[in-house]
This record gives structure tokens, C-alpha cells and sequence, in this order.
């Protein structure tokens, strides 16, 4: 009785959705994961792109890229395995047949893209800044299938600062750093990325890992590792965000196993202005707009007038 | 492409270890032709994570479609408990299927095993025939044994010719199901356009192209494989894609 | 029909499952993780423990330890978060009122233990070994949840190193030194503890994780993070033992989320001699023993007469 | 304590959300005593992973146990799907249990929603006698409507007198069944050694545990710890272990 008295009352109107990730405006917190959501038009037929907070490309680079051989792809426990190996159009073919698709939605995209050298990063940047359509920059530092020495970028801060100084002075757009679970310190690397000049960070990328077929004797990838996503690594990703909140001041995107609204809110009370959807999207194409909806009905519910109130808010004073 | 909450119409046993399948489903069905996917999900554990996909069994136009699956593993041993009245979600009707012109006269249909599921939907609607004319449809099935040779009344219903051959011969001719393709191809033909179509174990597969060679293209449908999303999206099949939807190994 | 023939005949005698570890022989790769099997009796009347291959012990310490308040377990996705906080009845209750139960069983007691400095571990290593009934000592470098800075010993390779000549110095039993895998290489990790003089390396212990009730806005686990355990993360301990195998010469003891004999014949292909069944002992109390069996069928259906010719036996070459 | 596949007898729903599993598992019955529980698993998935705990509903000496659930989340979920004839597997019987002596002339017994569950074994146990002497059990129901007040039937079947409290007051006393048990104490007792058993939801454990001091030892099995081995293995649940039973928050 006493506690819901407590209660401010019930808001008028509909609670307020919009955050703002390194000056970009967006409608709500839920924005589609790199590598999952094509570029944008493959999901098309069943959700409407207008309501996504974002779209974030499949990672491109300056040339197309064939990616690996297959199996690429192959399911574990809550989770799955991935060695794509970062197919992409390249940069050209994106701007020319795939971003004018995504263009005709009022959706920012948010172009999530790789090089194999320091000087590809810088070039890519610049690309993808000029041409229209293209509201902020995601820098894949951290994807574990490049073997060209793309994951010494992600697991060295001094190395994933010299990748985010040279995108920052390549770009006007918004720079977001994504960054690999695979380290000993998360909050070093977020600290690295911040003095390099980035306006954001997203976490988590996959975890590397690895599964053999036991009857050939032979690892089930045909890249031997691969990337774990989907729930499985959700604790993870919840712990990491966590830790980097209470170690930068930018805003952090968190991702890893968001399959429902309460996952994203897992997150976003952990410290994060906005979430990614990735694997969920596979196994449920609609979870986003179900994701949205959830996270309206959850403020509602809750009395909370704006969602940037629940950023953070996790309260850690023992119970008893 | 439609994501779709269906109902389960009912879900049976209908041989040692496959069951059948129906769901309500009206807006997938009428989009839906044979050899098309769709890709499933029943209950809402993350074990299995990933949807399986399906083909297309049976198309019951106004109101839904049905599926014919064996129980392997972890995914399809959950369907075999789902109930009647229960839900189940239904991204569909993915992929080109399989294709064929007015013109067809005659249409071998080649299934080993649980291949056999696609080719009832696809003999429904070589048996519908074309404008005024007769086409012959003759049902080649193949198995391990007489368990595994399914929907042979089925196919005779709708006026197909059906063939069987076992590995263990407790039905049909003893050996594969290529060895009556072949036999029946090495008779005398008529002038007819023929067409061969074919789904089952890779193996089969395999020689039913090498027969083809010699005689038609063959069309082929894959069920071995590993899908992520079904739509192209996550780029985990090397499939080609035409507009959203997958164009499985045709 | 010609590969079959290629096979050698099936063996006559049942095949070879004995496997030495830092001069310790077992009768087979399969043992009990620790703080997953109690000291031993608990899971008594569910299984024979003189068919396993080992004993670890939970984790011990010099002083008893209460351990953290509750929640302290709670399930995630295929896996499960725990913030036990290394509860332990202390070395000397542990010899006296739990060593003699497992004493009783033709079966080696690994004892696994931690200390929260340096010099507990070398006193912990000496008390250890001064009882009869211990057969090795697997050194906890790795626990996320103490907090008094021994975490550090688990995920730098200088402290580890210090921790593992201490305890060689203390003890004539083989010293098995347990990695954490929340680091940025692991290999770093096995080849400091090898040049420090450890037997053998056990891995992975669980990766450090969290999870957050979106209700109460508070952390699921009292201790706030827990470690994550489970068939979640099997493909990321496979990608370890794997990468240590490639790293090393000490034989490797595989761990984490091995719930059947397929699960552990993925580890032993990637590069362990040995196994450790964690969690899965509360899913399914005999899964050691299925675990045993199965290994053994493994065996004889793929004309292995000894499972030491599985160890490292991945075959990495591209199939087509 | 055992581990045992066990064969379902039957699974039925037995009031809307709630199911009575019947499990052929004679080892475990013959050495369970009410208020003990087992932990189940049922299927194979790794979503849910761990086990779930339930008490035993009800003892049948040779041939197995009955368990009273109410689905709530995805392992309840899963095992509403299972048919007779499945194995579900059981660990048990874990935990210490109710326990009284003969001379025992009173019993109070309140239960709360699926708190009932354990209670009807108790009741039997109870019911059964003493050598040669009576013994009143009185059973106390509560719950948030009349759905929610399970096994009355099965009560008074076997002589327990049934007090019913909602709620909604859709049945019996409108308002918290520890008011019937605090009326009932408030009456003239007689000199019959007389004890409370209680199990429910945490606060209503708590409001009969404060009626009782006056009274009498409550003792109270909780529903709500959360267990990953329930044997005294894992330290999860911080709870006296006795051998190697659990103890629970008796
Ligand atoms: C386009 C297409 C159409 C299909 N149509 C049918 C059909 O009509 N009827 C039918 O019974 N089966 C069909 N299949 C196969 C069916 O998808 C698999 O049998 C099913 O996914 C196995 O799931 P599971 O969880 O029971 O088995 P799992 O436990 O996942 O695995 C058991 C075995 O199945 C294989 N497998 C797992 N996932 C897949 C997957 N996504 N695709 C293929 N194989 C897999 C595994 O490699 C393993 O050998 C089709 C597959 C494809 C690709
Ligand atoms: C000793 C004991 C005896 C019990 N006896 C019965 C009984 O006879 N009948 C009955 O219906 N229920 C009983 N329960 C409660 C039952 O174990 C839970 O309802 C069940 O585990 C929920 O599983 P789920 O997967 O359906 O729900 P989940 O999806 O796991 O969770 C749904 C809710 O249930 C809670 N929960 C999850 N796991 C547990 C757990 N291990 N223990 C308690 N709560 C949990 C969660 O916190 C959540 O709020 C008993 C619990 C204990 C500890
Ligand atoms: C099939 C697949 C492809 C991916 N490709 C990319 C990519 O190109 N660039 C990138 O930064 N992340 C990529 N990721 C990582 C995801 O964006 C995301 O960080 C990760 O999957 C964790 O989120 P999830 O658990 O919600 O999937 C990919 C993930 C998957 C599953
Ligand atoms: C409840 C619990 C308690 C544990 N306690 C210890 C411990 O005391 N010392 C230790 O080295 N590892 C401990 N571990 C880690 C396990 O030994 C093992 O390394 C880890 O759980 C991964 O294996 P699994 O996935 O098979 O459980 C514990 C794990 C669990 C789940
Ligand atoms: S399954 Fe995703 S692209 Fe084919
Ligand atoms: S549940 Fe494992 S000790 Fe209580």
C-alpha cells in the first residue's frame, strides 16, 4: 500500500522514447545489429523499418569481400556460431544498390564497416561520409574472422586508438566504436576508444569460439572459429556494459542475446542508451517492434515519464 | 513473406517417426507453390535457438498449409509434441520452388525419404494439369525400407504413377530408387517435354543429376542445408537470393 | 564400401581409456569439476565414484569461508550464473571431516583450492599435502568472486606465474594450475604458468557474467556478478583448449559445458588428455558415468584402441 | 535418494494453468514421506538447463509418486506437454519432510494456491492414525479465487475437514485463509497434542508462522528457494544439510 502510494502518478501521456547517441536522434533505444539484418531490405516484408531506432549495415569495407567457405553458421546451446567472414558488397555497390532502398524510410542507418590495414579504416570513413544517406559510422574493430590482423585492432587499446584518432579525422559523422568481448579488460579498451576522440561505444561483438563434428574429427566451421552470439552470451555482454558505464562517460550501446524487451532492459538499466538486436532476428524477425512496444509498456507501467531515466539505474544497495 | 502466429490444426504420427503437420495459415498458403520453405518455430526455449526450416508439403489454399517431418533432434522432437489448438510461428513461403511450364507432358518426380514431403504439394499441382491437356506423373520413391516410403496413397489419389523402391527391399524393387529412373528412362520414349524433379539425401541427389545429364534438367531441392535466417539476411547459406527470398540449392 | 575396408579390424579387447596427467594415472578422462560435487559424498548414492576419473574437491581454503549472501545461483540461458564466493569448510575440517568419506573409494582426490594472497597459496599447498588422501592440487588462480585481489593472480600472467613457483615449491604432488578465460589470450596465460612449473593446466572456469531482474532494478546474484557456467559456454572452453593445445606442451584438462560423451570428445579432439563435468552434475547426476560409457563406445565404434590417439587428433584440413 | 527414468502415468490438467503428473518411479516412493520434493526434468533442452524442484503431491507405496504443478515459466511449460508413456527423469526423495509423532491429536494444515501440493500426502500420512487413536486434520485452502483452491475433493475423501478462504471471495471466507486459522485457534482447544503445517507463499508463511508462535512449532516448506541441485552439492541454496538430504526451510 505504502510503496504504491509512493508512486508518482500515472503519466498522461505516452512516454518519452527518444535518446540521442552521439548527436544522432533516435525514435527509441532499439536499433538492428550489424551482420544480421542484411542491408536492410531482407526484413522489409515483415517489420516496418520506420520504427527501427536504427539500422546498422552488414560491415562493409572498401572492396567486396567473398567471405568464408561454408559451414558458416552453425548452432549451439542458446546460441549460434558465425564465420561469415564479412561478406559484403563493398562500400561502392552498398551506396549504389542497397542504400537507396533503405533512404525511402525515415530510419537513420548507422554504416557498420572493417578495413585490413589502419589506412582502409581511414578510407572507408571517408567514403561512406560523403555519400548520402549515412547518419553516423559504426568501426568494426573486433570481428574475429578477419584474419588479416583486423583483431589486433580490437584487442590492443593503444592499436584501437590509432583505428578511432584516423576514423575521427576522416569523418564528420558520429563514431561509433564497437568493441570485442574478447579481452581481459573491457574498460581499458572503452577508455582507449573515448581519448581517441569516439562519440560512442557499442558492445559486445561475438565471443570466439568453436565446435568440432566428433565423427569426422574435424571443427564444424569451416573457418575452425567463429563468433558466439544470441542469449548464451546475454550475462556477458549485461556484465561488460555494466563495467564500461562505471568507466566512461559515452554513451554505450549494449548488445549480445537481446531476444525480448526485458533483455534490452537488462542493458539499458546496466548503463546503456540504446540497445542492438542481432540473432533475435533470425528467430523472431518481428522481435524489434516487439522490443519497442515492450519497452513503452514496461515505462507505462513503471510511472517513468522518459527512458533515459532507467540509463544506469541499476540499483546495487544489498536488499536485506 | 508473411510472419505468422498459426494455429496446429492437428499434428499426427502418420509412420514410425514422421508426422504430419497442419496448420492454419491462410496468408503464407496463398502465396505458397511447391518446393517452397517455410521456416518454423514452436515453444519459446532458446534450445534449439534457430528456426527450422520446412518445405512445403501441402497447400490448402484458403486456409493453411501442411508439413511432413521426421523427428531427428532436439528442434523437430520438440514439434512432435506441439497440440492442436496450439501455436506455432511460420516465416513463409520462402525460396523460387520448383517450376515448370503449361507445356509439360510428362514429370518424374524423384523422392528418397523425407524428400517425399515437397513432391506431394509439387504432384498436386502437376496433376492439375494445363490448359485442356494430359501430363503424365510418374512418383519415384526411394527409402531404407518400407517405414521410410511415405504418401503412396496420396500420390495415387491425385492420379500420380508411383514407383517404390527399398534399400532392404521389404517394399518395392530391392535397391535405390535411381535404378527405376534410370529403367524407365532407358525404355522407349514418347515426344513429350519431360521434366525430372527431385528431392532427398545428397547422395541421391547427386545421381539423379548425373541420370538427368543424359535426358532433361533435373530440379532439385536440398534439405541438408544449415539455415540461420531463411531470407538472406545473415549470409550463412551461399544461396543465391532473388528479391528477399532464398533460392535453396534449385 | 571402400573406406569401410580401409578401417582397422575391430579390436578384441575393450579399448584403452587410461590417461596420465602430471604423473597421476586415471582410470579414464572423466572427473568432477569443482564446487560442482560437493567433497564428494553428496552425489554418492547417485553414482559409483570409484568408476570416475578423478575427484576435484570444491574449492578449499587455510580459514573456513561463509561464502556470499544469497541469491547466489540463478539459471541463464543454457547456463547458469553463480556467486557461491568460494564456501568452504576450510582445509583442516576438510581433512577431517571429508577426506576420509572419499578416502574410502579407489579414486584420486584432486584437491582445488585458492588462497586470497601469495602466501596462502603456499601454505594452503603445504597443509594439502601433508594429508593422506590427496592426490594433486589444482590451483583456483581463476575465481571471479573473491574479491581481495585474486582475481589478479587469474588474468596476469606475472602474478599467475609467482602463484604457481610458490605452490611448486610447497608441494611433491602435481600441480594443475586452472585458467580463467576472462582474458584476452589464454595462451599467454598456459605458457606463463608451463614456465612456472605446473604439471598440467585445467581450463576454462567461468566467464564472468550478470544478469539483472528489470522488476526490482537490481542485480539477480547478491554479489552483482556471477560466473557463467553450462553448455553456453562450451564453444568458447573448446576454442580455449584448443588454442592452448596449439600454445603448450603440459597436457590439458578440457572444461565447461561437457553434458554428454560428445561433448567431451569435443574437447579431448581440440587438445585435452582430460575432462571436468561442471554443471551438468546437477542437470543430470550421472552424467559422468554416461559420460564414461560413452567414450568407451566411441572407441569401439570408430576402431580406436586408445583414447590417448584422440588427444590433439582435430583435423584442420579443408574437406573439399 | 535415487535417480530414476520414470515413466509418465498420466499428465492431466486438473483446474485451469494446473496439472497432476502421475510418475511410475517405486523406488523413490517407497522411501518418500510428505513434505520431501524431487527434482524433475523432463525433455532435453538446455533451455530450460537445471532441474526444477516439486513436492510430493502424493504416494502410491509400489508403484510411484504424484506431483500437483502449476505452469509458470518455461519448465512447467515444457512438462505440460508431456504424454503418458514419456520418461521424465527424478532425482529424490530429497529434503527431510514434515514430521510428527503418533501421539499427535490435532493437525492444522494450511495451504496456499499450489502450497496444497504437498499437503495432500501430508494429509494421508496424518489421516492414516495413530495405533488405535483418533486424530482431528483440519486443512485450510487459500487462494486468489476459486481456481486457485486445489484438491478439496481429494481432502475430504480421505476425512480431513476443509476450510476454503479466496481472495475474491469467489469461495468459501472472502479474505486471507489465515484468518480461518486464527479464528479457529481462537476458539476452546481441547488437550490434544495439537501442530501446523503450513505451505505457501512467503507471506502467508510468514502470518502463520506469527499466529503460531502463540500456539504451537509451525512448520513451513517454502516453494520459492531456488535450487540448482537440490542435494547439498552446488552451496546455491544457503540450507542445513542433514546426510546428504536437503533440508529445505523447514
Ligand atoms: C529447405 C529445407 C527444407 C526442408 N524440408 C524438410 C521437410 O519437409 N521435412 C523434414 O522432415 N525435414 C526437412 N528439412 C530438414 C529439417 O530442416 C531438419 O531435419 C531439421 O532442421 C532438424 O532439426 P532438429 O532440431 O530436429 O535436429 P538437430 O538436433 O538440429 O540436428 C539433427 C541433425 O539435423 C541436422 N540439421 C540441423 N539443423 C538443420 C537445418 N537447419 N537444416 C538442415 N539440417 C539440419 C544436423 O546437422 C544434425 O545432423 C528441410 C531442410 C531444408 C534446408
Ligand atoms: C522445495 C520446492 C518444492 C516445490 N514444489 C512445487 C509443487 O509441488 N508444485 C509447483 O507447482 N511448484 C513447486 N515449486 C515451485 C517450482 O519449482 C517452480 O514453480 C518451478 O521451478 C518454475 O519453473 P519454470 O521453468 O516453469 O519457471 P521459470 O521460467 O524458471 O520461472 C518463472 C518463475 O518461477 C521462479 N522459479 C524458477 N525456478 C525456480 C526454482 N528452482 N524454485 C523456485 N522458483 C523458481 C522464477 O523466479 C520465476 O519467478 C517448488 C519449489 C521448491 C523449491
Ligand atoms: C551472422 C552474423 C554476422 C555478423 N556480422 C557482423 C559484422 O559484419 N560487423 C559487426 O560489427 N558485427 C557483426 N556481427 C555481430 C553482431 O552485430 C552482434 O554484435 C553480435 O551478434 C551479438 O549480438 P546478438 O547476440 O544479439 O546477435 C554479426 C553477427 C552475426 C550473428
Ligand atoms: C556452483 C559452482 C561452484 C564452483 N566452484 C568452484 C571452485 O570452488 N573452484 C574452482 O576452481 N571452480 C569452481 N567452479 C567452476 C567449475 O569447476 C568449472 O570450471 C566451470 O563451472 C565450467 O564448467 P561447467 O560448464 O561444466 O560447469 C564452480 C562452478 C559452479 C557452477
Ligand atoms: S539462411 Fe540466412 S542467408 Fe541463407
Ligand atoms: S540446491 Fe544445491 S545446495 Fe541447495
Amino acid at each position: 500500500m505504502s510503496s504504491e502510494s509512493n508512486k508518482p502518478p500515472a503519466t498522461d501521456h505516452r512516454p518519452l522514447t527518444t535518446v540521442t547517441i552521439a548527436g544522432l536522434k533516435l525514435k527509441n533505444p532499439v536499433m538492428v545489429a550489424s551482420g544480421t539484418f542484411g542491408y536492410g531490405e531482407e526484413y522489409s516484408p515483415y517489420i516496418d523499418l520506420n520504427r527501427l531506432g536504427a539500422i546498422v549495415t552488414k560491415g562493409l569495407s572498401i572492396k567486396p569481400k567473398m567471405g568464408n567457405p561454408t559451414p558458416r553458421i552453425i548452432e549451439t546451446p542458446s546460441g549460434m556460431l558465425n564465420a561469415i567472414g564479412l561478406q559484403n558488397v563493398g562500400i561502392d555497390a552498398f551506396v549504389k544498390d542497397k542504400l537507396p532502398f533503405v533512404r525511402q524510410f525515415d530510419v537513420p542507418v548507422i554504416a557498420n564497416f572493417f578495413g585490413n590495414t589502419l589506412e582502409e579504416y581511414g578510407e572507408a570513413a571517408r567514403k561512406l561520409s560523403d555519400c548520402d544517406g549515412v547518419h553516423a559510422l559504426e568501426v568494426n574493430i573486433s570481428c574475429p574472422n578477419v584474419k588479416e590482423g583486423g583483431i589486433v585492432f580490437g584487442i590492443d587499446p593503444k592499436a584501437a586508438a590509432s583505428v578511432i584518432s584516423l576514423v575521427r579525422k576522416s569523418t564528420k559523422l558520429p563514431v561509433i566504436a564497437k568493441l570485442s568481448p574478447n579481452v581481459t579488460d573491457i574498460t581499458v579498451m572503452a577508455r582507449a576508444v573515448e581519448d581517441a576522440g569516439a562519440d560512442a561505444v557499442s558492445l559486445i561483438n561475438t565471443l570466439t569460439g568453436m565446435a568440432i563434428d566428433v565423427r569426422t574429427r574435424r571443427p564444424r566451421l569451416a573457418n575452425i572459429t567463429g563468433g558466439l552470439s544470441g542469449p548464451a552470451i546475454r550475462p556477458v555482454a549485461v556484465r561488460m556494459v555494466w563495467q564500461v558505464a562505471n568507466a566512461v562517460k559515452l554513451p554505450i550501446i549494449g548488445i549480445g542475446g537481446i531476444m525480448t524487451a526485458d533483455d534490452a532492459l537488462e542493458f539499458i538499466i546496466a548503463g546503456a542508451t540504446a540497445v542492438q538486436v542481432g540473432t533475435a532476428n533470425f528467430v523472431n524477425p518481428t522481435a524489434t517492434m516487439e522490443i519497442i512496444d515492450g519497452l513503452e509498456k514496461y515505462l507505462i507501467d513503471n510511472h517513468i515519464a522518459d527512458i533515459k531515466e532507467l540509463v544506469r539505474s541499476l540499483n546495487i544497495q544489498a536488499s536485506h | 513473406m508473411y510472419q505468422v502466429k498459426s494455429r496446429v490444426i492437428k499434428n499426427e504420427e502418420v509412420a514410425e517417426g514422421y508426422f504430419r503437420l497442419s496448420l492454419e495459415c491462410p496468408e503464407v498458403a496463398e502465396k505458397a507453390g511447391p518446393g517452397q520453405f517455410v521456416m518454423l518455430r514452436v515453444g519459446n526455449s532458446y534450445d534449439p535457438l534457430l528456426r527450422r526450416p520446412f518445405s512445403i508439403h501441402r497447400i490448402n489454399k484458403w486456409s493453411g498449409i501442411e508439413i511432413l517431418y521426421k523427428v531427428i533432434g532436439k528442434g523437430t522432437g520438440m514439434m512432435a509434441h506441439i497440440k492442436a489448438g496450439e501455436g506455432a510461428s511460420v516465416i513463409g513461403s520462402l525460396g523460387n520452388g520448383f517450376s515448370f511450364t503449361e507445356e509439360l507432358g510428362e514429370a518424374l518426380v524423384v523422392g528418397g525419404g523425407i524428400g517425399a514431403a515437397p513432391l506431394l504439394a509439387l504432384a498436386e499441382k502437376l496433376t492439375g494439369k494445363g490448359i485442356g491437356e494430359e501430363r503424365k506423373v510418374i512418383v519415384f520413391l526411394g527409402g531404407k525400407s518400407k517405414e521410410d516410403i511415405l504418401c503412396v496413397e496420396e500420390f495415387k489419389e491425385i492420379g500420380a504413377e508411383v514407383q517404390i523402391a527399398t534399400d532392404d527391399g521389404s517394399l518395392g524393387h530391392k535397391g535405390f530408387v535411381t535404378e527405376l529412373l534410370e529403367r524407365y528412362l532407358g525404355q522407349p520414349q514418347g515426344t513429350a517435354p519431360t521434366r525430372i524433379f527431385s528431392c532427398g539425401p545428397h547422395l541421391m541427389s547427386k545421381r539423379v543429376a548425373e541420370i538427368a545429364k543424359k535426358y532433361n534438367t533435373p530440379c532439385q531441392v536440398s534439405l541438408e542445408a544449415h539455415m540461420a535466417c531463411g531470407v538472406g539476411a545473415c549470409l550463412g547459406c551461399v544461396i543465391k537470393v532473388k528479391g528477399s527470398g532464398v533460392r535453396g540449392q534449385f
